[in-house]
């Protein structure tokens, strides 16, 4: 219960994170586009996706298709009953809302990754799809209990570093190449910074989220025993903490500046790479799988940067490839290593690669093909906020940007 | 020495810094003004809409040389123009004396 | 005891959305204001409100008045006991803070709504005799079990769309229209767009609100029973998600751009009307209330302003206007659902008008016609920060405001 | 559980309080600080410090040196055991958790008071000695077991007023004399206002930190017996609102203007005081506690600007002064008061004194010495995070400060 | 052409603005500045009073063609005094030239 | 009387303020800019380094009489001065008249 309301702190984690590594220009956009998603992700999430993550799979289906049916008319029983005592101590309400705001995350992944350029309209209509059908679908293949569940060594992924956060990685990084870059990243092929806005508010926002991981990781110790939830907080906030320093000093011997925005990254990154393991890990396990993800943060931002694609807020390092390197990591260390589980681990992420770059794929061409996609020139150039929302973000203040 | 001062539109900025410096004219400084004129902008807060014709532009200020004046107002005008009303405005005044503070030298060469 | 810090939490939510929705210049004054009311609010409620408002009633009182006697000589009782285990579960010290917080947002919504031209001391003295001494008789009559608890069909209230919201939002009503309007608000008779300084605060507000709200209906189930409880956050949430939503799509309809200030009150609004029955619906019907009152807060903010009232922050339409049509709902939907239900809530919300409205008049007129209330048309101009404080809350900013 | 999270929050409200009331140029580096403090705190309490605390004591040494040979030998155990149920209820696990929380609280205190001057490489330097040695050692003096526990009557300190923030406090103090004033900050002699540039963040900062006092205290009652722990809520938040007004009063009679970081001053001043006795005090005594916490604030701020010394954020006066008085308070009221208890009080003050003033004293001097702890005159006239960080903390925001 | 600057109370813009209008100067740019003058203000800061005379004033920037300097001039002086020190200063100065940028004519007609 | 503009460095300004003071020049405006010119910053974000000669400036706008001209320049001059590229510069022009907007004085007597 308190670790939904944990979850849910998050999502305003997430909005100070990205509008504050954004330009002020679009800041409301972003709030808008962040409110949009938790409030329409629950709604959602109420009306089809529990039922289509939890079908069951009684009927003896293949656990990878068989979900098809169930979507339409169960959501009527979610909404009939109100038996409360769906199971012991961890009740059915509990779980749907923990649930809820699960999915609402993969969304914010996207959200943050495609910032400053994308319309609203457009992305609006992605989360609707991808909350209320794809993240769902993708959800049920392991905690509904689908194919990746009944693996013989069955995939493991404690709290989502696949489920949640690759589903929202590879989205993002399908998203951001189908969108391209903001006007004046890349100069003569070259990546250009463009500051955050608001780094304080940024701060504030890896804080809430590492708090808000109390509850993301805590609360997915669904038999609430108090012996492994501690230990898992314990892991958690051992490799945020590996995941920030080692981030912070590594981009500080690369770049010979101590940057801020590197070390709250690393942190997001030990969290992220934590999460599918979170109960299987040693304190030390967990403090090494925070440090290789603090190193793989610094390698993967100037990656992205390498590769000509534009993600404001580091999205596609922190969720995408923190989020396979935890995965993975639950066949290299803790209670599960071993080489058939890092097998299954290898399996579940290449089915969320395939399901998911296909799915965002299909969804954002079809979208850009018909309505488009990104703002105009002049609206990006003026802000979003000026044209979609008709209001300033710090209406008192002048400002200098650029 | 004249002092060229520009109001332009804050979204043509960059275009304008490019050109002025494809004419040479590397120094200036700038900053942000509110300025009333002709264009109004639209709002709606909180169910209220209301125009404004006070809008953000960006100030800039640029002493030149005397052979300067000319390419600088034409790099403005071509870089700094959409065709649409509030555009901006640029002023040329005279300027006295500059001097530059580092080596204390004064006149034209300090331009440079 | 985690509902009493979540509602504790709510006071900053409610100071961050009054900063960034009012301007800069009057934000140290509201902060300072809404630190005042948590304080105070606090003290008052343990010298004297929380035996006001739990009186008793054993003494076969007719519930009304029957508790003036109380107030003076109880508070001994609660200083002098160290009983720790009052009832079971749920402590008497608990409880005690927890009512403690709800008494003060009462205050904080008045805060809001008389932001950026009330004098300070004139406020605090308000604040003192509403929390201190109106406040607790006003929920004595219900929580107290006071007359509106011993209706034949009791008066519905889980957790104080009436009792509390309405209450604030009655007195702020009352104060608005005796205080008058900011200057420049109406120009020629037609309100005038005075925008916030800070949307980036006042979204964290909400959702710091919205996390508030968690603590504050899930800590109302006094049982604390899991099933229940969950229940109630997940009708809490869906209220909020929907009326955010549909406050956001209908204003997009109604006014052609996407106010992010209205999906913001929206949400708040949606958390208000279910307030009262937040135990009592289903998920659907939950929906259904947060969705109409996403649609009266559009009406409700564009009908103050109609009306020349003042509302800064929209405190009238999200407190009064939602509280009343929550305390309605219950009566309308859900479990209670039913004619005689709905005469109680009726009787229920025209008693606390009667209460709320007649003694915040007479407060706010005696301080009108003595102290005044109002700063001077300087002080208002120049702001309040800069008078009344003699501190700027940005001070290496430079600043734009008219 | 709960608590873990609420205490490791505040380290949130630190920062915002930090850079709420510094000025802009010099905010990237002091979040830089925070950030680092939690991180490697956590990893440090992790490697060394709980050990170093929890020695046990078992082998008959004096309680006051014992535990050297503990410090690198142990931690193998913690990090070899994954034994879940240390004792019941409360795991080992939780317990290491919170404690490192606490140890990263410690150097924050030190982080305000020497922030926009100190160089950060020495500050790191001094923050890993400080959390992972001195703290844990002072620690076990009383929480360890060790010599404070051991008197006739015991040294009592519920949460930390003197373990933790006068360990802080002490070290801020010697911190600040070593390093000097900033530049501009006595003119003639006389102190200068340099006031903070982001007001509403401050706040928001006091209003997390009291949250994450819930944590604290409440989390302080390890029994987690829920009348005790409701009655300590109750102490705090009493003893944090009388602090906070009678702070805001008293400085409005000495100044004549209401300055709300008095007010803030003054809640963390009553907090920091009540928290060596929360569970001892009844509500009036923390009402007392609080005011005269309020009292001391008022004076204890003007005292060390008389003494010529510079502490930003008020550290000093709020974490040392209220921290001893506070722990003197519990020989004075509440359920422990009378003599030999008060003298108990003042051995355990003196003890701490001496320790954390010679450590920090000997370390700070050494590296003053060594790599010196001040930036260049250049350096602070232009800000920290240009130089220190090569970034700016608001970039899109035009600014004025001098 | 001249170019009118005041600098003026912030208190007291809207008011100007209002005049301004009211004579038929309608297109301005403005921006905030710190000012060091005659007067003082006081603060008080954790207890520390100190006064200031870098006070937070608006600047206003005007080109206007020489027969409306006079009323622009009056209107300024007459919304913006209070009579208290720290009204403000008004400076006029020569402009060689305007250009519009929207059109690239240039002259007075541009100012209207 | 004449305009004097300084474009300093924004951490020599109280330096700067304290000469003018001590020559006696005690009224004056300023703000801060964006400078482009000579010196340039080097700055890393997120691992992308890259170095811009946009810098955070402060602008003095001074209006003396003409005896005060030299003694202000000179003062700038000496306080404002590293030595290192960057120190900005100094623009004179004329000012053609001055008011005092809460008397309606004007000319130079309003500038002491
Ligand atoms: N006379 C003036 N003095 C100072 N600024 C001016 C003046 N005229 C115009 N401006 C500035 O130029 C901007 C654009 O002017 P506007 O009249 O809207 O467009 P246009 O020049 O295309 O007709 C205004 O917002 C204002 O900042
Ligand atoms: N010589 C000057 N150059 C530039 N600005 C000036 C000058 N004199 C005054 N000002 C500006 O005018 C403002 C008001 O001046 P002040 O001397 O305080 O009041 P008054 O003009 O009523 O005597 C100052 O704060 C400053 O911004
Ligand atoms: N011609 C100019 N017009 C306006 N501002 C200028 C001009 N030249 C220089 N500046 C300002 O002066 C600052 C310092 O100039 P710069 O060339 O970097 O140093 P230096 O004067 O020591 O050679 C620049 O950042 C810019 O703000």
């Amino acid at each position: 219960m308190i670790c939904t309301a944990l979850v849910f702190f998050m999502h305003l984690g997430f909005a100070l994170l990205e509008i504050g590594l954004t330009r002020q220009k679009n800041t409301i956009n972003i709030l808008f586009k962040n409110i949009f998603i938790i409030c329409t992700g629950l709604l959602l999430y109420c009306l089809v996706g529990f039922n289509l993550m939890y079908p069951g799979f009684a009927d003896g289906a293949s656990g990878f298709f068989g979900f098809a049916g169930f979507g339409i008319e169960a959501p009527m029983g979610t909404d009939g009953t109100l038996d409360l005592s769906y199971n012991e101590g961890y009740t059915y309400w509990t779980d749907f809302l923990f649930q809820g705001m699960f999915a609402a995350t993969a969304a914010t992944i996207v959200s943050g990754a495609v910032a400053e350029r994308m319309k609203i309209g457009p992305f609006m209509i992605f989360t609707i799809i991808y909350v209320g059908v794809i993240y769902p679908i993708a959800g049920s293949w392991k905690w509904g209990g689908g194919f990746l569940q009944t693996l013989e060594t069955p995939f493991y992924d404690f709290a989502g570093s696949t489920l949640v956060h690759s589903v929202g990685g590879w989205a993002a990084l399908v998203a951001v190449i189908l969108l391209g870059a903001r006007i004046g990243k890349f100069k003569d092929g070259k990546p250009q910074a463009i500051p955050g806005h608001n780094i304080p508010l940024a701060t504030a926002g890896v804080l809430i989220l590492w708090l808000g991981w109390f509850g993301f990781n805590g609360g997915s110790v669904l038999s609430a025993d108090p012996g492994v939830t501690s230990l898992t907080l314990v892991t958690t906030c051992l490799a945020a903490a590996s995941g920030g320093v080692v981030a912070a000093l590594f981009s500080s011997v690369c770049y010979k500046n101590l940057d801020l925005t590197m070390f709250l990254n690393g942190i997001l990154g030990g969290l992220v790479a934590i999460t599918a393991g979170a109960d299987q890990m040693r304190p030390f396990d967990a403090i090494l799988i925070g440090s290789i993800a603090g190193i793989i943060i610094v390698f993967g931002v100037a990656l992205v940067d390498k590769l000509k694609l534009d993600d404001p807020v580091g999205a596609i390092a922190v969720h995408l490839v923190c989020g396979i390197w935890g995965t993975l990591a639950v066949g290299l260390f803790g209670a599960l290593a071993g080489f058939d589980q890092l097998i299954s681990q290898l399996i579940g992420v290449a089915s969320y690669a395939v399901m998911c770059i296909s799915s965002t794929f299909i969804i954002i061409l079809v979208l850009k093909k018909t309505v488009g996609i990104r703002v105009s020139e002049k609206e990006e150039m003026e802000g979003l906020d000026a044209h979609e929302h008709g209001m300033d973000a710090y209406s008192d203040f002048r400002l200098s940007e650029d | 020495m004249k002092k060229i001062e520009a109001i332009i539109r804050k979204s043509k900025f960059s275009d304008v810094k490019k050109e002025l410096h494809s004419v040479g004219v590397n120094f200036f400084s700038y900053w942000d003004v509110t300025g009333l004129g002709n264009e109004k902008e639209g709002h709606v807060y909180r169910g209220v809409s209301y125009s404004t014709s006070d809008i953000q532009r960006r100030y800039l200020s640029i002493v030149v040389n005397d052979d300067f004046e000319e390419a600088t107002i034409s790099a403005i005008m071509k870089a700094g123009a959409t065709g649409a009303v509030g555009d901006g405005k640029i002023f040329v005044s005279t300027v006295d004396e500059v001097y530059r503070i580092r080596t204390g030298e004064k006149g034209g060469q300090t331009l440079k």
